[in-house]
């Protein structure tokens, strides 16, 4: 749980107040189990739905139905149980397996046999990074689509000073290429922040044609002067120096590295920053009524560049984090929409750090799982895109699931994010 | 006492300040000088440029070959934009200023061209021609936000819609061998999720944003999953007919605008079309001023014994109507086949367009054509062997679009009651 | 015969609220009935009822003798039923004509809207009832007063035989009142019947045949206008005895806090909309600024407190020159400020309670340490100004905007006047309050005075504007046209300079008009 | 008795891993995976593959298959070159091969296929520029990459012998061999739309026969192509003949680079034991890369055209002519 959920008499809760929905203080200590039954049961429909759909989509279980009824059910169960144990295994790992090695006592096959779970985090890394810089945008009152951008930007100036300077001492290094993602970020932030400052142009419109822009010159920057010798024009950077690396805590092929540790941290860091600080004030309260914030003395344009700057510090950092931690070089395909995929974990998170995580680390165990489960009954990794979507949705209509389950309604029913119109408006 | 009744008559006078006077006209001295030393100075006086006014492949409508002395044409054109910034800085133009600049920035681009194609022929009118073709979907998606937002709903899933009506247009094309019934089902098909977006924002009252992108990453799942468990492996079912180029009657033979717009196929018709009707229907029916009366002020439309809820399910609908015909485009009215991802965030650009286009169809059209145009005149250049590497003449549309909004639009006024949902009590 | 119109037993629940609790009420034919009530009382609540906006747990409404359902405006348009809202209706966005014909529009052969003959018909309206407006222009350009014109013009466009107006003098000046009140009689003459929500005694008094007076939701009583007086009307309705005058000690004005000189100020368009004004505002005096609304005052306001850039002119605040300074540097030289708009301005509405307490104040100790916010300190900042300043809100961190707006405004008041200030601008404090708040928060600024602050009042209600200031400015056309010691000034003096006539020598007091308390 | 020597059909698991472009991108990673599907009817192996979906995908995957205990993984592209090299050096008893990328020093479990395209392309080119009419014949990329502009170099190089030789003036629109720098891009594998514009383009300019190398972008350019009429299309890859049957009457002929010939014969010297890293050229020669046949479309080119394409290939493949 969040400190503001542990302190007392702190304000941070009622933020979280402000936001999520306030149950009464009593209904709030009464079940831990109410809290998280709509989670939970959003999660359990949309696997649900998954299920028809996988055995919609087989034929095998379309022939079987053809034979009988019962067969055809049969064989649906079989196929949905195989694929979604696959996909729990290779999102968490197996636990026979798990238990057997931690029997054996032999090192090596315990991590193998954690490995799942690990690479789950390790998936949820870039979520949490990009969901914060979303997140911050939308406190401040900015609609920040431009994360992906940002992104590729951080990435690429991450893995310039990666690779380029030599000869530095590791903790001085790794820590500098990481600024140099946040910095690159930030600036391709400060652009449309600075034109949504000064002259009022839209900071949606603005950061989608950044992408675009981002896009293509990393592009070009990799086919030309980031390009790897030897690779004759491949958009591929050279691998950086050891000393630049992000450490992965175990030897290949467990890729779990500091970076989700950094995520975590950064996570709390932001928490501090918008709740715990007069800047987060600042920002919060330019981005919820400007006009009160002009009451108040506090300088409009100084909150937007400011939120853009960290918004896209963070947005850069996640580039960073994949080439140090998990690329170790920079080539096309980077992402795979990362940016995008944050606006709704922001949403979901309601905006706040501990919300983001969680989200985070749904979609990055998703992701994981789909993996495995491709492997062992071929269902195209995009159907935990359709899985997702659905949890989200529901996760964010809880009077959906609530009409499904026939839950009764809280007294008060939810308040959802106050996020609106367009951004900063 | 009449005179305490007093209304305020605002004596209007232009919104152009001293320094954006000096500002414009100093740019388009600029423009001036840079046309002149940039193409016209280097250029041997002899050579001609030859602009081909008739769009390849069309038989009506034709138009002879525009051929100009290249250099004479550049220093004339140096020259008038020269006198155009002279007089903005002396006498200034008041409210024709930003056309002017507009103009100046136009005649820098046919100077580009005119330089570039000096010594070789360009077809001009292909070019507009595709410009046209390029704008359709943005438009159209355009369009469609113009719709939901006017009436009060924020709808960012555009891109969702259009990426499903596209896969279904294919998919249904191909089963009945029919573009028409194609059509039809990827309208459907987007206007399924258009409900679905409505439901959840107007009568599950959720953050429009998060619905929007929850659809979004549906769609992107979902026409993956199918694309990757059939379309692909059944290539039949992945090839619809199309619509075909049907030249309109005596329009089409108009010189070099009838090849342009009056020889398209039914999509661009269709734009044209919906531009208009839209227009008329928004301000100056009945009809519209119900429809915008919901999206700037819910509540007062309530008092006046309009539907706020089902004007807004109509909004959302038309709006998915809309994104499907934009959706069903790439696979019947472009390149007749489906592959994932083809949207290629049109749908995100279409929303930029709305926006920069102030939620006027005409402004969101004006828009399209400008992206469309850039788009085309950068592909137009490569041809042409000019030396700028494509990745940077991939960015001429952004860069072009973020200029302008810079310069020129700066903040729009977005419908005032967009993205919340409305409570009676 | 049957009254026309006829509430029983309405009862409606709010989310911990019983806002309206078997309220009786019958309105006849050609009556002005008055609804007197606190802020929260329940009236609107009980007009939205009536006007099909809420669906009442309990009870039934009756029009001519007959039980109707009313389950939508639509309803209570058809049954001639008419609303001036309290916080106005109308689309900023459109003109007068579109907003006056708004579902209800004349148009042409599909569906085409014909504005013509609309704009037409409101002509009429206004003609006939003396309503001027101009059907073309953007409500957005238009001052309040002229907005409630439209709002009202809404109801006559539709034929309406019941006429609801919630607060409607909330946002005028005596002049546009008594128009208002002028209208209302014309309107009852031609057989309208009228139910008019106040919490201003003066005006029930003016202008009810009965006055019926709502308390926690309840019917407390009815009387008539001959029957009560104010001091009777204001215990029912506070529940308790009000003194009406502020009784005022006599300070003697210290040296001159703010001064300005030559002051111009252009909005936006560049048009001059404070034109070349000087005042000194001294300690330990109230200087009040009278003046229809939209005569520069809020600009007037803005550039005093470094909202807005003046064009040219001085303005010095205890000796330091603020002509260009920012709202922080001119709020910590010592000045508070009251917006015009509590809403809007004033108040971050979804932030909690404690959180808009210390607004101004945050980045200062001790409610920060550097950057680090101290959430103790303000928490008990706020605990302590919700004691002192007996604001009702279930706790200090509840987010303001469900608050009232009485409630709301007192915030602001906690927060602006707890710090310690020598300068007050106070714009339109007591805008659209019930006698309890605005009795406190008139005590509270006259308190502010006597401990030798320089106050500046600014409000287009006259009668406070005489109850509280030391001095009047009048505004007009953003220029100062009289400035005057607040002795023994009539207010129909006032008025006329208001109304921008320059009478030619000050009229005195005559004995029967004398200031009255702004209820 | 006991002499049954019939070889069981061969269990092994083949498993490929597809770039960003995934297994759907009628392009190297379509075509790789026709040669496993290939294998998987006529060998009887067992076949899986794994898309990716970014970078960070690759090493994933690769780990998941190894993990699956597949005998042969197949990577496909040079992106996926160090991730290969990693885990092929980490499971020595695991085979790999890539597609486009070979490895200098060879890695002894990998084997690196990559293909002289330009050599099949150059045929092209000579054949375009003896069938175009307008003596204008264009091509464009769908990203500035060796991988795609070695088509467009032969292509281009193609034409110039054939204007060498007859003494023509073809042109070549979208790419100039001494140019590298600029040319005619879609910048994406995706934007069907893009491609579909491009050939327009080049149309307009008087181009006749178009090569768009471009993945599925390409038949965007095949829609317009058909849609004007009076054009023709040169396939990538595959035979687009036989692939995109809808545009059959338009394909004049197809730069093949047949990358599922050789990944079959990949996993063939897997089943017989006779694997071993190092890098397989695909050649004229060895049929790594063709020229196909002109289908309906032959009566376009005259027979002697013809005959001199075949003398050509004879060249390329003793060494006589240089396309590079
Ligand atoms: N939309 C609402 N939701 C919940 N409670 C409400 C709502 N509107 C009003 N209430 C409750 O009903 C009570 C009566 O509100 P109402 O607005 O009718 O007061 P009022 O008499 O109109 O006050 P005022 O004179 O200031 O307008 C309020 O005190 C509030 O607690
Ligand atoms: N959406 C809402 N939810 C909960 N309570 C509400 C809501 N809207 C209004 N209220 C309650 O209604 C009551 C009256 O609201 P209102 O806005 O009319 O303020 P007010 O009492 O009229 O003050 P004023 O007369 O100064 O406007 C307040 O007590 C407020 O708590
Ligand atoms: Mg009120
Ligand atoms: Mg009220």
């Amino acid at each position: 749980m969040s400190e503001a959920q542990t302190e007392k008499k702190d304000l941070g809760q009622a933020i979280l107040k402000e936001i999520i929905p306030p149950p009464e203080e009593e209904a709030h200590k009464k079940s831990f189990w109410k809290s998280i039954s709509i989670p939970a049961l959003a999660i359990l429909t949309g696997l649900l739905i998954g299920a028809l759909m996988i055995a919609a989509t087989s034929s095998t279980v379309w022939a079987a139905f053809g034979e009988s009824i019962w067969r055809g059910f049969g064989t649906a169960f079989k196929e949905i149980g195989t694929a979604y144990q696959a996909l729990f295994t290779g999102a968490l790992g197996d636990p026979v397996r798990i238990v057997r090695a931690l029997g054996s006592g032999d090192a090596k096959e315990i991590r193998s046999a954690l490995n799942p779970f690990l690479e789950s985090l390790v998936q949820s890394t870039p979520y949490i990074f990009t969901g914060l810089a979303v997140a911050v945008g939308f406190r401040s009152g900015l609609f920040n689509i431009g994360v992906e951008g940002q992104l590729f930007i951080g990435a690429a100036a991450a893995t310039y000073v990666g690779y380029s300077i030599t000869g530095l001492p590791a903790f001085i290094h790794m820590p500098l290429a990481l600024l140099a993602g946040a910095l690159g970020g930030a600036f391709w932030a400060f652009i449309p922040g600075y034109l949504k400052a000064k002259t009022g142009g839209h900071e949606v419109i603005n950061t989608i044609m950044m992408n675009w822009i981002a896009f293509r010159l990393t592009e070009w920057l990799l086919s030309g002067p980031m390009s790897r010798p030897g690779s004759g024009g491949m958009p591929l950077s050279p691998l950086i120096q050891k000393s630049a690396e992000i450490p992965q805590f175990f030897q290949a092929p467990i890729r779990f590295h500091l970076g989700f540790i950094i995520a975590l941290a950064v996570a709390w860091l932001i928490h501090w920053l918008l709740f715990k600080t007069t800047w987060g004030l600042n920002l919060r309260t330019v981005g919820t009524n400007p006009r009160a914030a002009k009451y108040a003395g506090l300088s409009t344009t100084k909150s937007i560049i400011t939120a853009m700057l960290i918004s896209g510090a963070l947005a850069g950092t996640a580039g960073a984090v994949q080439i140090l931690a998990v690329n170790r070089s920079m080539a096309l395909g980077l992402s795979s929409g990362y940016g995008f995929d944050s606006i709704a974990l922001a949403l979901i998170g309601n905006n706040t750090p501990l919300g983001v995580i969680l989200a985070s680390l749904l979609f990055g165990t998703l992701r994981n799982g789909a993996t495995r489960m491709m492997v062992v009954s071929a269902i195209p990794i995009d159907i935990v895109d359709v899985i997702q979507a659905i949890i989200l949705m529901f996760v964010a209509a809880p009077a959906i699931i609530r009409a499904i389950y026939h839950l009764k309604k809280p007294k008060k029913e939810e308040t959802t994010i106050f996020v609106s119109g367009w951004g900063g408006k | 006492m009449t005179t305490s009744t007093q209304t305020i008559t605002r004596r209007h006078i232009s919104e152009i300040t001293p320094t954006r006077k000096l500002v414009m006209g100093i740019i388009e001295l600029v423009i001036g000088i840079l046309i002149f030393f940039l193409f016209a100075a280097n250029l041997a006086p002899e050579l001609m440029t030859t602009f081909n006014m008739t769009p390849g492949g069309i038989s009506v409508g034709t138009m002879a070959d525009w051929v100009l002395p290249s250099r004479l044409t550049l220093i004339i054109i140096a020259v008038l934009c020269t006198g155009i910034g002279v007089f903005q800085l002396v006498r200034g133009f008041g409210r024709a200023t930003n056309g002017l600049v507009g103009l100046c920035g136009l005649l820098f681009v046919m100077s580009f061209l005119i330089w570039q194609a000096s010594g070789k022929s360009l077809n001009l009118s292909g070019m507009l021609s595709s410009a046209v073709l390029l704008a359709v979907p943005i438009t159209l998606a355009a369009f469609s936000g113009i719709l939901a937002e006017r009436s009060g709903t924020i709808n960012i899933a555009i891109e969702g819609m259009m990426l499903m009506a596209s896969m279904f247009a294919a998919l249904v094309g191909s089963l009945t061998n029919s573009a028409v019934i194609g059509l039809l089902g990827g309208v459907l098909s987007a206007v399924a999720l258009a409900m679905l977006h409505a439901v959840l924002c107007i009568k599950y009252k959720i953050n429009q944003t998060v619905s929007g992108t929850v659809i979004n990453i549906f769609s992107a799942g979902m026409t993956a999953f199918i694309s990757q468990k059939f379309l692909q492996k059944y290539q039949n079912l992945n090839a619809p007919p199309m619509f075909t180029r049907i030249p309109v009657p005596l329009l089409s033979r108009i010189p070099f605008i009838g090849p342009i717009i009056f020889n398209q196929n039914l999509f661009v018709y269709l734009m044209l079309v919906i531009l208009v009707v839209l227009q008329l229907a928004l301000f100056s029916t009945r009809w519209g001023l119900r429809l915008r009366s919901v999206g700037e002020h819910p509540k007062a439309a309530d008092t006046l014994g309009i539907d706020v809820i089902r004007t807004r399910y109509i909004g959302m609908l038309l709006s998915g109507i809309v994104a499907g015909i934009a959706g069903a485009f790439f696979t019947l009215g472009s390149v007749g086949r489906f592959d994932e991802g083809m949207t290629t965030g049109k749908g995100f650009i279409g929303l930029a367009a709305m926006i920069f286009g102030n939620w006027y169809p005409i402004g969101a059209l004006g828009a399209g054509l400008l992206f469309g145009f850039a788009d085309a005149i950068g592909s137009k250049l490569s041809l042409l062997g000019s030396s700028i590497p494509p990745q940077f003449m991939g960015m001429a549309p952004y860069l072009i679009t973020m200029i302008v909004l810079a310069g020129f639009i700066g903040k729009g006024q977005a419908p005032a009651a967009e993205g919340q949902a409305y409570e009676k009590e | 015969m049957a009254p026309i119109l006829e509430l029983r037993g309405i009862t409606k629940q709010f989310p911990g609220v019983l806002a309206n609790d078997h309220i009786d009420l019958a309105l006849h034919k050609g009556e002005i009935l008055a609804l007197l009530g606190e802020n929260g009382a329940g009236k609107s609540t009980l007009m939205n009822i009536l006007y099909g906006l809420y669906q009442p747990d309990e009870g039934e409404i009756l029009i001519n003798g007959e039980t109707v359902k009313i389950n939508s405006p639509t309803d209570a348009i058809n049954q001639g039923i008419g609303m001036v809202h309290q916080h106005f209706m109308l689309i900023p966005v459109f003109t007068v004509t579109e907003n006056v014909m708004l579902g209800d529009e004349s148009v042409k052969a599909g569906g085409f809207l014909d504005r013509p003959k609309a704009a037409q018909r409101i002509q009429e309206i206004s003609s006939s009832y003396k309503l001027e407006v101009n059907p073309n222009d953007y409500v957005r350009d238009l001052p309040v007063g002229v907005q409630q014109r439209v709002e009202i013009i809404k109801l006559l466009y539709r034929n309406a035989e019941i006429l609801i107006f919630d607060e409607p003098t909330a946002v005028l000046t005596p002049q546009e009142a008594d128009e208002l009140f002028n209208i209302m009689r014309s309107l009852v003459a031609q057989g309208k019947s009228i139910i008019f929500i106040t919490h201003k005694l003066r005006e029930v008094l003016a202008i009810a045949n009965r006055v019926v007076v709502i308390r926690r939701g309840k019917v407390v009583g009815e009387t008539t206008p001959e029957a009560a007086d104010k001091n009777s009307l204001a215990a029912m309705m506070v529940g308790r005895e009000v003194n009406l005058v502020v009784k005022k000690k006599e300070t003697t004005p210290g040296d001159v806090v703010c001064s300005i000189q030559d002051l111009v100020v252009a909005d936006k368009f560049g048009n001059v909309v404070v034109d070349d004004i000087s005042l000194d505002i001294r300690a330990g005096e109230i200087l009040g600024v009278a003046g229809v609304q939209g005569n520069g005052q809020t600009e007037l306001v803005e550039a005093i407190t470094g909202l807005t850039k003046i064009a040219s002119g001085k303005i010095t605040l205890l000796g330091q020159d603020i002509s260009k300074a920012t709202p922080r540097q001119i709020t910590e030289l010592g000045s508070a400020h009251v917006p015009e708009d509590r809403q809007a301005d004033g108040l971050v509405l979804p932030f909690p309670v404690a959180e808009n307490l210390v607004l101004c104040s945050y980045h200062l100790p001790p409610f920060s340490k550097g950057v680090i916010l101290q959430y103790d300190t303000i928490l008990k900042n706020a605990e302590k100004l919700i004691q002192d300043f007996d604001i009702r809100t279930p706790s200090p961190l509840t987010s303001v905007g469900s608050l009232s707006g009485g409630n709301q405004q007192k915030v602001i008041i906690a927060r602006e006047l707890s710090r310690p200030i020598q300068f007050l601008v106070a714009s339109q404090p007591t805008r659209g309050l019930d006698v309890g708040s605005i009795e406190y928060i008139h005590k509270r600024i006259e308190q502010k005075r006597e401990e030798g602050c320089a106050v500046l009042l600014v409000s287009p209600e006259l009668d406070e504007i005489m109850e509280l200031s030391d001095r009047i400015a009048v505004m007009y056309r953003g220029k100062i046209s009289a400035v005057v010691p607040n002795k023994g000034i009539s207010k129909k003096y006032i008025g006329l300079l208001m109304a921008g006539v320059v009478p030619e020598e000050p009229m005195q007091v005559s004995e029967e008009t004398e200031i009255e308390a702004t209820l | 008795g006991t002499t049954a020597t019939e070889a069981p059909a061969a269990k092994i698991k083949v498993c490929q891993i597809t770039d960003t472009g995934g297994i759907d991108d009628k392009s190297f990673n379509a075509t790789a995976w026709k040669g496993i599907e290939d294998a998987i009817t006529q060998l009887g192996i067992e076949g899986k593959y794994l898309e990716s979906k970014e970078v960070a995908d690759y090493e994933k995957n690769l780990n998941a298959f190894v993990e699956e205990k597949c005998d042969l993984i197949v990577t496909v592209g040079f992106l996926i070159g160090d991730a290969t090299k990693a885990t092929a050096e980490a499971n020595p008893d695991i085979k790999f091969s890539i597609v486009d990328y070979a490895y200098d020093p060879a890695v002894p479990n990998i084997v690196g296929q990559v293909f002289n395209t330009d050599e099949a392309a150059f045929l092209a080119g000579y054949l375009a520029a003896g069938v175009t009419k307008t003596g204008k014949v264009g091509t464009f990329g769908g990203l500035p990459i060796p991988t795609v502009t070695i088509f467009m170099d032969g292509f281009a190089k193609g034409v110039a012998k054939y204007n060498e030789v007859k003494g023509t003036n073809v042109e070549v629109l979208g790419w100039d061999p001494a140019n590298p720098d600029s040319g005619l891009f879609s910048m994406s594998f995706d934007d069907q739309q893009k491609g579909r514009e491009l050939a327009v383009s080049l149309m307009d300019e008087g181009a006749d026969i178009i090569m768009p190398v471009a993945g599925p972008v390409g038949l965007g350019a095949a829609a317009a192509i058909k849609e004007r009429g009076n054009a023709y299309l040169i396939g990538v890859d595959s035979d687009w003949f036989l692939t995109s049957p809808e545009y059959a009457d338009i394909t004049l002929t197809s730069v093949m680079k047949l990358m599922d010939a050789t990944t079959m014969q990949v996993i063939k010297s897997v089943i017989d034991g006779t694997f071993q890293g190092g890098v397989s050229v695909g050649t004229l020669a060895n049929n790594g890369v063709a020229l196909a046949p002109l289908h309906n479309l032959e009566s376009l080119a005259s027979a002697e055209l013809l005959a001199e394409i075949e003398q050509l290939k004879a060249d390329i493949i003793a060494g006589t002519l240089s396309v590079k």
